[in-house]
């Protein structure tokens, strides 16, 4: 029986992979969640678009402020060590190479690592792009955390984006519901499943060709 | 003597005209302006080119000046926050246009436009459809988009601190768009929880110095933004 | 009996039209004499390029702070109300056109307003810039405060700059040790003279042709 | 444990090669990392580029390194200062190579390298000899001249107080090109007179976020630069 991982689950396997002293950007949604489960002991630093370093998790009831928020726009509070700075400086951080990790979602995600996610092209419904362009292009390394496949049933993980592109060729891995993928020069390599299920049924949800890597092992989630 | 102070909101915003285009600070609902657009409301200045990094929410403040259809176009990274619903309507009526820029090319544009830079390249949105009829250009091995200045006729931002040469502080997040638009606008105008004496503010943590400042308005307590 | 102004006359004449409130960037030498003869009516707000708003005068002897200096590298104070900057946003101000007056030396100024400070264009000599180039470029209003003449007795205000050009068709206004002359669409207008001076004296100490003003007037300093 | 705390002047320069970029902090004697500089002396690297805003005064930090012969090229707005003897020396010997830009030219395209900005339009220099050969263009009614980004692979700056993140505050005018600089380069070695602890510095006021830092050494009575 294949039980795919929860969205919790996704953000509890990429945190073990986050590492000790990593600047991160978490994107809006799924990847959220990750800052939940970095391990105790790796200090990782995570900056919001929105002019803050050092985020720290959101604050007890009663004590939020306003002021303080993440790209997101939830409430938030500010580690010792932590700063505030300029919106453009935020972005010289961003598109200046500085932040180490971008943790993002996606709507599709290509073989050769590019990324869409911030427009299905619907004219009825106004785009909205924020920041998602300028990490893709300028984070060190971009990871994408999501649902494996759409929620009717289609891949996300395709050849070619449908969608329009948020930036080309900037994927390094995918963390789904059912693998960890990652994007190499010679294609998609499955590093990672989950327990039970078959490469070919992986490859059956896939809108891509997949290669399985030779010391490829089960997903394990340290719960 | 340099005083910047004004005695009102309406004073802050006064002489702004049909077709201005101003630059209104704040993201999410940090950092808004409240009070300083509910005086251009009040103003009636109409035909306004509003930049901005979302369009509003709720149906005060940002989305207020929306829907009394007094903008023209909205030059913004992400329009569609949970609560636009102003913003929406006149989208989806046509009655609004968009320009829509990257969050960093946004601001990066705006400071260009405050710096005195006549055109920078940037690699965000390289290979994208907002790249579509610009110039693509590669330098040292990388393609890069070429971006224009945005300058405001007028910027409103919200300080937390102020003093009567302009100088600001902000609170946290709130900081957001204001210092940088602060520098490209002809009359920057601040709403600031509070004015004091000049010397008051640590010269070593001043965040917006008072050149790039105008007009100052004393706001104690001002409304939250985006309230339904 | 012609009386050239003193450097400090010169400075003395520039204070009298520095307007209340004016963000003023004093250039190396003769300019930075201007801060000692502000009227103390005026506030008047000094900018550095290195990072500096609100300089205020020389400190005490034995209370200099070696990293206080402005951009002649001498010992300076803070006002209050004064800050300190970014050495970026310190041009960013001055390029971005946020400096309402630049008060600069030169060694040639042509009737185009045309201005040259920076080279002899000697090959011996290391060429040095500085931030002379941007603020001749960025500043609202550039005035020139200088010798009429150059020391071997040769005309600085030429038709044409022989020396290379700080920035072309810049100043506005030059305030020599005889005149006070305005750069105008028509060419030169000389605005004030000192006491005694024949306008064909001024003009034969001159390379480029001036026209008198109708209401022109001795230059008064006040003392 | 994010801890970029290094324990010597020669650890917080090591690695650095011959050939390399490095970008000096400074204007004038203020700012200037005298420490860092002789530590570079003593680590032997040669064939420098330095990036600085002048080159060197007296006899010791810049100066000396100039003297010794160890930098191939200078990058600088003012390099003829009072006491620039050594630079003098070299270049009327034909043994140095200077690279003149205007100063805020200077400060922009080494922000541009810290942004990732691929090149930028400024008006600074048009019309003269410093745009010869360079790409002029007419943007809005104006000419620009194209200028290019300016990395360090080490950046050398001084600051005043320091914690184990890098965050960095500044003393008066030494603030100059540190904070810029620190963006621009591939590793960021800082001297910083006090090391607080984590949280002590206030989060409104510092100036340098540390994400730019990667080396800081305490260096708590700096000398004075330009000493003769």
């Amino acid at each position: 029986m294949i039980k795919p991982l929860s969205r919790d689950q996704i953000a509890m396997r990429v945190a073990q992979d986050v590492p000790d002293g990593a600047y991160v950007n978490l994107g809006i949604g799924l990847p959220t969640l990750v800052a939940n489960y970095v391990p105790s002991d790796r200090e990782v630093i995570y900056h919001s678009e929105n002019g803050i370093l050092g985020m720290g998790p959101a604050p007890p009831k009663g004590s939020e402020d306003p002021d303080l928020i993440n790209a997101s726009k939830q409430y938030v509070t500010l580690l010792p060590g932590g700063c505030y700075f300029r919106h453009d400086d935020a972005f010289v951080m961003i598109r200046g190479g500085h932040i180490d990790l971008a943790l993002l979602g996606a709507m599709q995600v290509a073989a050769n690592g590019d990324l869409a996610n911030w427009s299905t092209d619907n004219e009825k419904i106004p785009p909205g792009v924020g920041g998602a362009m300028d990490l893709a292009a300028g984070a060190k390394q971009v990871w994408i955390l999501m649902e494996h496949v759409g929620r009717d049933g289609r891949p996300k993980i395709l050849e070619r984006c449908t969608f329009p592109l948020t930036a080309p060729a900037v994927v390094q891995r995918i963390y789904s519901s059912l693998a960890v993928i990652d994007v190499t020069p010679e294609g998609l390599l499955v590093r990672e499943m989950v327990e039970a299920l078959a490469f070919d049924e992986l490859q059956e949800k896939t809108g891509a060709r997949l290669r399985l890597a030779n010391d490829w092992r089960p997903i394990a989630i340290a719960s | 003597m340099l005083d910047k102070r004004v005695k009102s909101v309406a004073e802050a915003v006064a002489g702004i005209r049909d077709g201005a285009t101003v630059l209104i600070g704040g993201f999410g609902n940090a950092g808004i302006p409240v009070e300083l657009i509910h005086a251009v409301i009040d103003h009636g200045a109409r035909e306004l080119t509003v930049v901005s990094n979302n369009a509003g929410s709720g149906r005060t403040d940002l989305a207020a000046l929306l829907a009394m259809g007094r903008v023209r176009k909205i030059v913004c990274s992400y329009p569609k926050t949970s609560g636009s619903v102003a913003f929406e309507e006149l989208y989806a009526a046509g009655r609004i246009e968009l320009e829509l820029v990257p969050q960093g090319t946004l601001t990066e544009r705006i400071r260009a436009g405050g710096a005195g830079i006549g055109a920078f390249y940037t690699p965000t949105a390289v290979g994208t459809m907002l790249a579509q009829g610009k110039e693509v250009r590669r330098l040292n091995g990388h393609d890069y988009v070429l971006e224009m200045p945005i300058k405001g006729d007028f910027a409103l931002i919200q300080a937390k601190r102020a003093d009567r040469w302009g100088n600001l502080v902000y609170h946290a997040s709130a900081r957001n768009f204001g210092p940088v638009m602060a520098s490209a606008a002809t009359v920057t105008a601040v709403q600031a929880g509070e004015i004091v004496e000049l010397g008051a503010l640590d010269p070593e943590a001043i965040v917006t110095p008072g050149i790039y400042v105008h007009r100052v308005v004393c706001v104690p307590n001002p409304q939250q933004a985006g309230q339904p």
